[in-house]
């Protein structure tokens, strides 16, 4: 692709990401700030397809683009019209639009005072060239990790500590969640259109999910895009009715909220009770190990992913409609 | 044949852009929901046309994820009416 | 000959892509947009993967550009059904 | 220097400044957690600029990764704060 072919892409990008974010955050409009932001994700998407970023790419599609945008959605429909969008704001926030202009000035200039640091940053960064140590030290010993591609290699086998905390992140957050009260109200079960959808939609999904978790070894993929993608067939579900989104029942969803760290856990303290460091994985079952780690991961972030969607703890068969399951 | 791929994949830009205006002008909901449609649809070819100019067969699956993602999208946008509750 | 009919194919595939914008921007109701656009940009999607799998190295690729298309068209025959009972419903610009 | 990667990365930084413009000013809670949204993908745009080596060569794998841990831990925190805001105006409604 010629240069200049390439620059007048990267214009337009850009500029539609700007006029997008701007667009997000100028509305008053609740479910209208949403869909812009949902619009953003999408051209995100784009933008890091055409800086080389495939992973981040599969990612962004995946939640940016999709689950943020459903999550966000589902608070806007569920909040009182008062609480959450602009239209009719109790007393005190009413005052706290009103903010004097002094403030807001001065907030704005920090801002720009923020952006100015950061691009200065930037250029001093950009005018000593590019500094490819950490790069290089990756693709030297790419071949012993059990992948072939570097950003999976990165996240399960050169930094699996911070992947295992991310993971205990994830966690903390999910029991958050669980700990703030019951999920939002279920959804009527799906009409005809909508029922076709799900038919073929959440199988795809799912084999989808199963794809990328396989092919993470060795190109673009891994347990997060996989998690993300399997967490959306799972709201789909919901969507069309069924209140607990396909998750397990009690205990068994508590094992798989917990799974990722677990045989994160696991596997390195196996490692150390074989005579090698926590998580340094012998070369010739590093490629199974990790495969094992991102399956368990997978489903421990679809787990977070739906309850992050289900806004609380999962509450089946209250007698209405969408499917009954004990608890 | 890379120079037809290169102003396909520009005019693709420029009809996501074309949705782009769509999507912020509104007026309604549902008008701004079907251009994010097409902004979908537009990712989804352009992303196939840059997996062949910058050689990233990888793209042709963040093209799949888009579409099924788009879906899903739709779907919560028009959502269900809630069970319970004053939606 | 195959660079030909894939150039011809991706060619008229924008041709619709733009012809599908254009509307969206022009057409005066969401009604007569959704029924301009949900075609429009399905053709559109549908040359352009012919064309492109037309170039595609092996069968897989080829398979995955079909499923692509039968993704997005199942998606957007349900996504434009349903975003035309959302509006219905409403009927109200928000 | 490479056009590309000082233009998204100059992008990144305005963004980050519409983002958090928005988180600290605006009055509804919603809109905040969209401009911590935003913000984050300015960040992620600076991140994946400074990757970026020019068409035809491979990028720095790095910040990839870190850019990949930052979507899903972003995701999971907003779902949190939707949860907790939820719960807030639960208990102003009944109190």
């Amino acid at each position: 692709m010629n240069t200049t072919a390439l620059l007048v892409l990267d214009v337009l990008l850009v500029f539609s990401l700007l006029s997008l974010a701007a667009a997000a955050l100028a509305t008053r409009d609740a479910s209208r700030s949403v869909i812009l932001f949902m619009a953003f994700g999408l051209v995100l998407a784009v933008a890091w397809a055409r800086l080389l970023a495939p992973d981040v790419a599969l990612a962004e599609a995946a939640i940016g683009a999709g689950l943020s945008g459903a999550l966000l959605l589902a608070a806007v429909r569920e909040q009182p019209r008062r609480a959450l969008s602009g239209d009719a704001k109790p007393v005190h926030e009413r005052e706290r639009t009103s903010i004097d202009v002094t403030l807001q000035l001065t907030v704005t200039l920090l801002c720009v005072a923020v952006a100015a640091l950061l691009a200065w940053a930037l250029a001093e960064a950009f005018d000593r060239g590019p500094q490819d140590t950490l790069a290089q030290a990756v693709s030297e010993t790419l071949a012993a990790s059990g992948v072939s591609n570097p950003v999976t290699a990165i996240l399960l086998n050169f930094r699996a500590y911070d992947t295992l905390l991310e993971l205990a992140v994830l966690l903390t957050a999910v029991l958050g969640i669980l700990a703030l009260g019951p999920a939002r109200p279920g959804y009527q079960a799906a009409g005809p259109v909508f029922d076709s959808l799900v038919r073929w939609l959440v199988p795809v999904l799912i084999l989808t999910a199963g794809y990328l978790l396989w092919v993470g070894a060795h190109a673009p993929g891994g347990a997060f895009q996989a998690g993300a993608t399997l967490a959306a067939a799972a709201v789909v579900l919901r969507l069309a009715g069924h209140r607990t989104a396909g998750l397990p029942p009690g205990r068994t969803l508590h094992v798989v909220m917990a799974a990722g760290v677990g045989m994160f856990l696991v596997v390195g303290l196996s490692l150390l009770v074989l005579g090698r460091p926590f998580l340094g994985y012998p070369p010739a079952w590093a490629g199974g190990l990790i495969l094992l780690i991102e399956s368990a991961a997978m489903l421990a972030i679809a787990a977070t992913l739906v309850l992050a969607f289900l806004g609380g703890r999962p509450q089946p068969a209250a007698g209405l409609s969408g499917e009954k399951r004990q608890c | 044949m890379s120079e037809l791929l290169t102003v396909s994949a520009l005019g693709l830009m420029l009809s996501l852009f074309l949705g782009l205006l769509r999507v912020v002008r509104g007026p309604s909901t549902g008008d701004r929901m079907l251009a994010t449609q097409l902004i979908g649809t537009a990712g989804v070819g352009l992303l196939l046309l840059l997996s062949l100019l910058l050689k990233q067969t990888a793209l042709i699956d963040v093209a799949l994820i888009l579409a099924l993602l788009a879906a899903v999208a739709a779907a919560a946008f028009t959502g269900q009416q809630r069970e319970t509750g004053d939606d | 000959m195959i660079d030909a009919m894939s150039s011809l194919l991706i060619v008229s595939g924008l041709a619709f892509y733009l012809a599908g914008s254009i509307g969206l921007l022009r057409l005066p109701d969401l009604y007569s947009r959704l029924h301009a656009l949900t075609k429009a940009d399905n053709l559109g999607l549908g040359l352009l993967t012919a064309g492109l799998a037309l170039h595609a190295q092996d069968l897989l690729i080829a398979l995955k550009l079909v499923l692509i298309w039968l993704a997005v068209l199942a998606a957007s025959a349900a996504s434009a059904h349903l975003i035309a009972q959302h509006a219905r419903h409403r009927e109200t610009p928000s | 220097m490479l056009t590309a990667q000082w233009l998204y990365a100059m992008t990144g930084c305005l963004i980050v400044a519409l983002g958090l413009r928005t988180a600290l000013l605006h009055a509804v809670l919603l809109h905040r957690l969209i401009g911590v949204n935003v913000m984050g993908a300015g960040v992620f745009l600076m991140l994946i600029a400074v990757a970026y080596r020019g068409p035809g060569v491979a990028p720095d794998p790095v910040p990839h990764a870190l850019v990949l841990t930052g979507i899903v831990v972003a995701v999971s925190a907003t779902a949190l704060a939707l949860a907790l805001a939820r719960r807030l105006t639960g208990e102003q409604d009944n109190g």
